[in-house]
């Protein structure tokens, strides 16, 4: 029953941003939507892919404002407000035609929807069988890192590729990829002061995400965006920008490589088989934790050299 | 079971306040106060069920939240500030 | 009546108490004009709502992991409201949302000040 | 071994990236680019003892993932990898940086890893993996770009792909797997109104991915996008389109949903007509190009779904064919506009004088793509049109018509004289040498055609030579019709360049994208 | 029949994020608009495997019924999907960073209305000038 109440909620707040046509107002209606639904993730048990929302949500909001607080900071047209209820109902005049095209749409789809039973066939057996086969104890982070690694590996070059194409296509050359001096907006003393406080606490936070992934909620991934927040904290903080993003790029592709190594050493050749059983659970624990560090390690390079290129981009 | 009614009927009505708030100010505050209760449903959620890795959630999203509210009042700060420099 | 129905009582009056500041709070948020008092009042609601509220919980679950746990978030949130108040009222003042005199109802501001 | 084929080259890549300096890179992926053919040719005629299925990791069954290697697959590979061989070739006395390489090799993975897959949910991730290395390729010139071409293929690759994502979620829910051989095994128990609606939402986004109608208009402008390195057109052209072609194949093989190949013939027909004629509308030499990569997927689609099994395989060797000729016109096309600074097709004259060899295998392009006998072209094209139904069979004829009408005006281009100059006087050895390759093959396809097509798919057809005669005396014929509509109503027809120059926005290709989801559901489901 | 009224929540969401693109005007918009796309498809999946004990398996026992244990599978999935959408996102954000340089504006019409001159001007040249 919860559970519709929230999703009445959900769709809401997406509703607001249908409805909105202000920039600012509709990054922080995007921050409630994920916000939001990520909490619906939560209670359809799915605890992993929550965090992963919760995590994406922030860096999300935050690349959005760099690229419209850089734009749209200096623009000086400041408009009188409108009732909301008068815009909304003129809107929905120009709109009418779309409206219906997708009622219809909507239409169509529930009467097609298929009505057959859910299929449980792949849930029973990875439940069953993915301790022993595995090891740990969370079924998802199983199934990420050895039932269908060869798609994990996919995901982690996207990316690098990504991180690799934002520098490539970022206009500035180079040299000027750091440049160590203090922007000229300054965060309060007191923000300065708790950040300190803060940010060990996040980065413990994250490597007890990363550690404990393959026994509990969390895993590489979500541990990574938590230890990527730190740089945002650093940022806020210091105010400056001052880390090579070179660097950074040759240590996430290193540990790119050694993510590929690893999982052709141990999934892809079936090194497990080799073993004798006795060090079988031993070196199952020892995988999944060494994989769940390397991803959560790249991520979090990957993600610090995004902020520091928008952040770069907001600061010329 | 209550609280968590109290806390959607809550988070309906900070949503209201976010449609409604007349400065950005008042919607990020909204998000903010939507994020604590969010924090909220999740204690009372793990204690329902005595879970205790939920509590890592309420933990990532304050964490989460915070910095993102931070980051955006920076900003907005930011930009207001560079106009007026500007106009100097 | 052994001691975990009293811990159980006592936990749900301290509860109760947090959900009585938070529906105060959410009153004052939508009662008051300005936006300095509201951020006042979800200051209050954020922290002490939370702190009571989050204590009734460590009461009902008594010395365990799980109440170890909430004092982290009790710890974490302390730290953290407070400075999301004030971050937030620094960002309004500074970009020149100046603080009401009184109370009353001031549209010619509002007619100054908007967002884009 | 399979999964090496994938993994390896991003080992190389990743290498490349970190080790190298761009003088050493390029040697280096010539050489694995050329080892990879090789294998891909000893994995040719290892599928002709037995088909491979491979476990990924040492779970058996649908658990882990699959992949399969059949004559089909293998096939395409072998074409990738010698495509992608001729185009490194291309690239190699320009200076591109170690990120070039490193994007080249990956999406020569990520294609490879598509034709070999079996799990429906890393087609997403590949697609999307080569969906952004394409885009990121397109932008690469730092230069001189503009980025919003590539900013729209990338958002609308995105949300064609959460119509993929949500189909894929109906399919998972009523099957419990995502291997593509039980799915289709649990799927023949099903009626034909449940499975409209994943068949529908997949097709969808297969359909944007093939460029087919509804959304012509964004692809050739992507394709042709002025800036864009010469070999990522080719490659985008030639043999990104084609793994679109090929999901397709794999998905009416898993759904075998027979109604909406009627569908899919009409579709066909319009793709067919329509990049055609749009194709007469332009005047430069790369449009013309982009366009009849629509024509000519519109002649495969009708191939593979007339239901005929000559048909079928004309369809595949059309396949080949095509990115046959139509790299090495992209390929020679981009010397040209090199070489003169322009690509006005009206404007261009006299390559054969300036450069005799590029224009040699332009020429035998040209020759294989609008189906002359003896090329590449006319083998497939004979093998599509060999016992389709006579409406079917005129359609092919007109659309081969509209071929040649644009092709006249684009063979201009080899006579006659000129004096512009742009930036390289005489196209450079290393770039001329594969155009050259490329063009020798439309012909040595052409005449041992039927080998080829053993060779690949493991079929053995023949060719009676009255039929290709009587094909023969059509394509004299229409080229004959070609000249005289060229010479009276073409040339120098401002309307039509107007015409030609119509295309959508955004907004409107989310419109049709959504009509064509609704189009596709209302005639499987209810006819 | 059975009526999943859970999922439709999800549809309707599709819906809504589909109409929103078709109407909206601005880039980022409908780069967000992209997102909550993705959003509602990722909910759509997770509806469809749900249960109220996430795949946890902290003991044994629980293994008895798993009736009740949410499917992991689409979980996995899901966090690759996330994944993905992030890192294509980012790369789109850049695109438009440098767009906004060049243009300085982020609405649709306008946007495509400089970028198609400047398109026809190198590919069609003079021949669309009467």
């Amino acid at each position: 029953m919860e559970i519709n109440a929230l999703f009445i909620l959900w769709i809401i707040s997406g509703l607001f941003i249908v409805f909105e046509s202000r920039l600012y107002r509709i990054i922080i209606y995007f921050g409630i939507f994920s916000l939001i639904s990520s909490v619906v993730y939560l209670f359809l048990g799915a605890p992993d892919v929550a965090m992963a929302e919760a995590g994406i949500s922030a860096f999300t909001t935050v690349f959005f404002i760099i690229f419209v607080g850089k734009y749209y900071g200096n623009q000086t047209n400041i408009t009188r407000e409108k009732i909301e209820i008068n815009q909304f109902f003129r809107k929905l005049k120009g709109i009418t035609l779309p409206f219906v095209f997708c009622a219809g749409l909507f239409a169509l789809y529930i009467y097609t929807m298929p009505d057959t039973a859910a299929s449980t066939y792949l849930k029973e057996w990875y439940l069953s069988n993915f301790i022993s086969d595995v090891g740990g104890k969370n079924a998802v982070t199983a199934i990420l890192l050895a039932y269908r690694v060869y798609d994990t590996l996919f995901e982690a070059l996207i990316l690098v590729v990504s991180v690799v194409a934002v520098v490539h296509m970022s206009h500035f050359s180079d040299s000027s990829v750091s440049d160590g001096h203090h922007s000229e907006i300054e965060n309060s003393g007191m923000a300065v002061f708790t950040l300190r406080i803060i940010c060990p606490i996040i980065v413990l936070f994250g490597g007890y995400l990363v550690v404990n992934g393959h026994i509990s909620a969390g895993g590489g991934f979500q541990g990574g965006l938590a230890v990527a927040t730190f740089f945002i904290c650093r940022y806020m903080v210091y105010n400056i920008y001052d880390i090579s993003v070179k660097r950074v790029m040759q240590l996430e592709e290193l540990i790119f490589l050694s993510i590929i190594l690893l999982s052709i050493i141990a999934v892809f050749l079936g090194a497990a088989a080799l073993l004798p059983t006795a060090y079988l659970p031993m070196f199952q624990r020892a995988y999944l934790i060494l994989m769940n560090v390397f991803i959560g390690l790249k991520v979090a390079c990957g993600f610090f050299i995004l902020f520091y290129r928008y952040i770069a981009f907001e600061r010329r | 079971m209550i609280i968590l009614w109290i806390m959607f009927v809550m988070l309906a009505l900070y949503l209201i306040r976010v449609l409604k708030g007349p400065t950005i100010w008042d919607r990020l505050l909204g998000m903010n106060l939507i994020s604590t209760k969010i924090i909220v449903v999740i204690i009372v959620f793990a204690s329902l069920y005595e879970t205790t890795f939920l509590l890592d959630f309420a933990i990532v999203y304050a964490l989460m939240g915070f910095v993102s509210t931070i980051f955006i009042a920076l900003f907005l700060s930011e930009r207001k500030l560079g106009r007026k420099r500007g106009k100097k | 009546m052994d001691i975990q129905s009293i811990q159980y009582l006592i936990g749900n009056i301290v509860i109760s108490i947090g959900i009585a500041f938070m529906v105060f709070g959410v009153f004052g948020i939508f009662l008051l004009k300005d936006f300095y008092p509201r951020i006042l009042v979800a200051s209050k609601i954020d922290t002490v709502g939370m702190f009571t509220l989050i204590m009734g919980f460590v009461i009902r679950h008594g010395i365990s992991f799980f109440s170890g746990k909430l004092m982290l978030i009790i710890i974490i949130m302390l730290i953290l409201n407070p400075l999301v108040a004030h971050i937030m009222a620094r960002s309004a003042y500074l970009s020149g949302y100046e603080v009401a005199e009184t109370e009353i109802d001031d549209g010619e501001r509002e007619t100054t000040l908007k967002e884009n | 071994m399979l999964t090496f084929f994938v993994i390896v080259p991003v080992l190389i890549a990743v290498l490349l990236y970190m080790l190298s300096t761009h003088k050493v890179a390029k040697f280096i992926a010539v050489f694995f680019q050329s080892a990879l053919a090789v294998f891909a040719f000893f994995l040719v005629l290892s599928i002709h003892s037995e088909e491979l299925t491979i476990f990924v990791g040492t779970y058996d069954d649908v658990m882990g993932i699959i992949l399969y290697a059949d004559a089909l697959a293998a096939a395409f590979v072998l074409l990738t990898t010698f495509i992608f061989l001729l185009v490194s070739i291309y690239t190699l006395n320009q200076k591109e940086s170690r990120t070039f390489w490193f994007l080249l090799f990956l999406l020569e993975a990520a294609l490879i890893g598509l034709f070999f897959t079996r799990d429906l949910f890393n087609v997403f991730v590949l697609a999307e993996v080569s969906t952004v290395v394409i885009a990121v390729l397109l932008m690469y010139d730092r230069g001189k770009r503009s980025m919003f071409f590539g900013m729209v293929f990338l958002m609308l690759s995105v949300i064609a792909m959460q119509f993929y994502l949500l189909g894929l979620g109906y399919v998972y829910m009523m099957t419990g797997a995502m291997d593509m051989a039980y799915v289709a095994e649990r799927i023949t128990n099903m009626t034909r109104s449940e499975l409209a609606l994943p068949y529908a939402l997949i097709m969808t986004t297969i359909g944007f991915k093939c460029a087919l109608v509804p959304f012509f208009s964004w692809t050739p402008k992507v394709r042709v996008y002025p800036q864009a390195p010469t070999a990522v057109m080719a490659i985008l052209s030639g043999l990104q389109i084609k793994s679109a072609i090929y999901l397709l194949l794999r998905f009416q093989g898993i759904f075998g949903v027979g109604a909406s190949s009627e569908l899919f013939l009409i579709i066909g027909i319009a793709a067919g007509l329509f990049g055609a004629f749009m194709a007469i509308c332009q005047t430069d030499i790369r449009m013309i190009l982009a366009y009849h990569t629509i024509s000519q997927v519109g002649l495969i689609i009708i191939g593979i779904n007339s239901g005929s099994y000559y048909s079928y395989i004309g369809g595949m060797y059309h396949i080949v064919s095509h990115a046959m000729f139509k790299t090495t016109l992209f390929l020679s096309a981009g010397i040209i506009v090199h070489s003169y600074g322009t690509g006005d097709a009206y404007k261009i004259r006299g390559v054969l004088k300036r450069m005799p060899l590029v224009a040699i295998g332009s020429i035998a392009a040209v020759l294989g793509i609008t189906g002359a006998p003896l090329f590449i072209g006319s083998i497939s094209k004979y093998f599509i049109a060999y016992d389709v139904p006579p409406l079917l069979n005129a359609a092919t004829i007109i659309i081969s018509l509209g071929t040649i009408i644009s092709f006249i005006k684009y063979s201009y281009i080899f006579f006659g004289d000129s004096d512009l100059v742009g930036d390289i006087p005489v196209a450079e050895r290393s770039r001329t040498i594969p155009t050259l390759i490329l063009g020798v093959i439309c012909l040595i396809g052409g005449v041992f055609g039927i080998w080829f097509i053993e060779f690949l798919f493991h079929t053995k057809v023949s060719i009676s030579l009255i039929g290709y005669i009587q094909k023969s005396l059509i394509f004299a014929a229409s080229v004959l019709a070609g000249l005289f509509i060229y010479k009276r109503f073409v040339k120098g027809n401002a309307f039509l360049v107007r015409f030609g120059a119509i295309n959508f926005g955004f907004k409107a290709v989310c419109f049709s994208m959504s009509a064509f989801f609704a189009v596709i559901l209302i005639t499987v489901a209810f006819l | 029949m059975i009526f999943r009224y859970l999922e439709v929540f999800s549809i309707i969401m599709f819906f809504i994020c589909i109409f929103g693109l078709i109407t909206c005007n601005n880039i980022v918009k409908s780069i967000i608009f992209a997102l909550m796309m993705q959003t509602a498809v990722i909910m759509f999946w997770l509806t469809i495997g749900r249960g109220s004990i996430p795949p946890i398996i902290d003991n044994t026992a629980l293994l008895d019924n798993t009736s009740y244990i949410a499917d992991p599978l689409p979980q996995a999935l899901m966090l690759t999907a996330i994944i993905i959408g992030i890192s294509v996102t980012a790369v789109i954000i850049t695109m438009l960073n440098t767009l906004f340089r060049k243009h300085l504006m982020t609405d649709w019409k306008a946007m495509e209305k400089a970028e198609d001159e400047a398109f026809k001007e190198s590919l069609y040249g003079d021949h669309l000038k009467d």
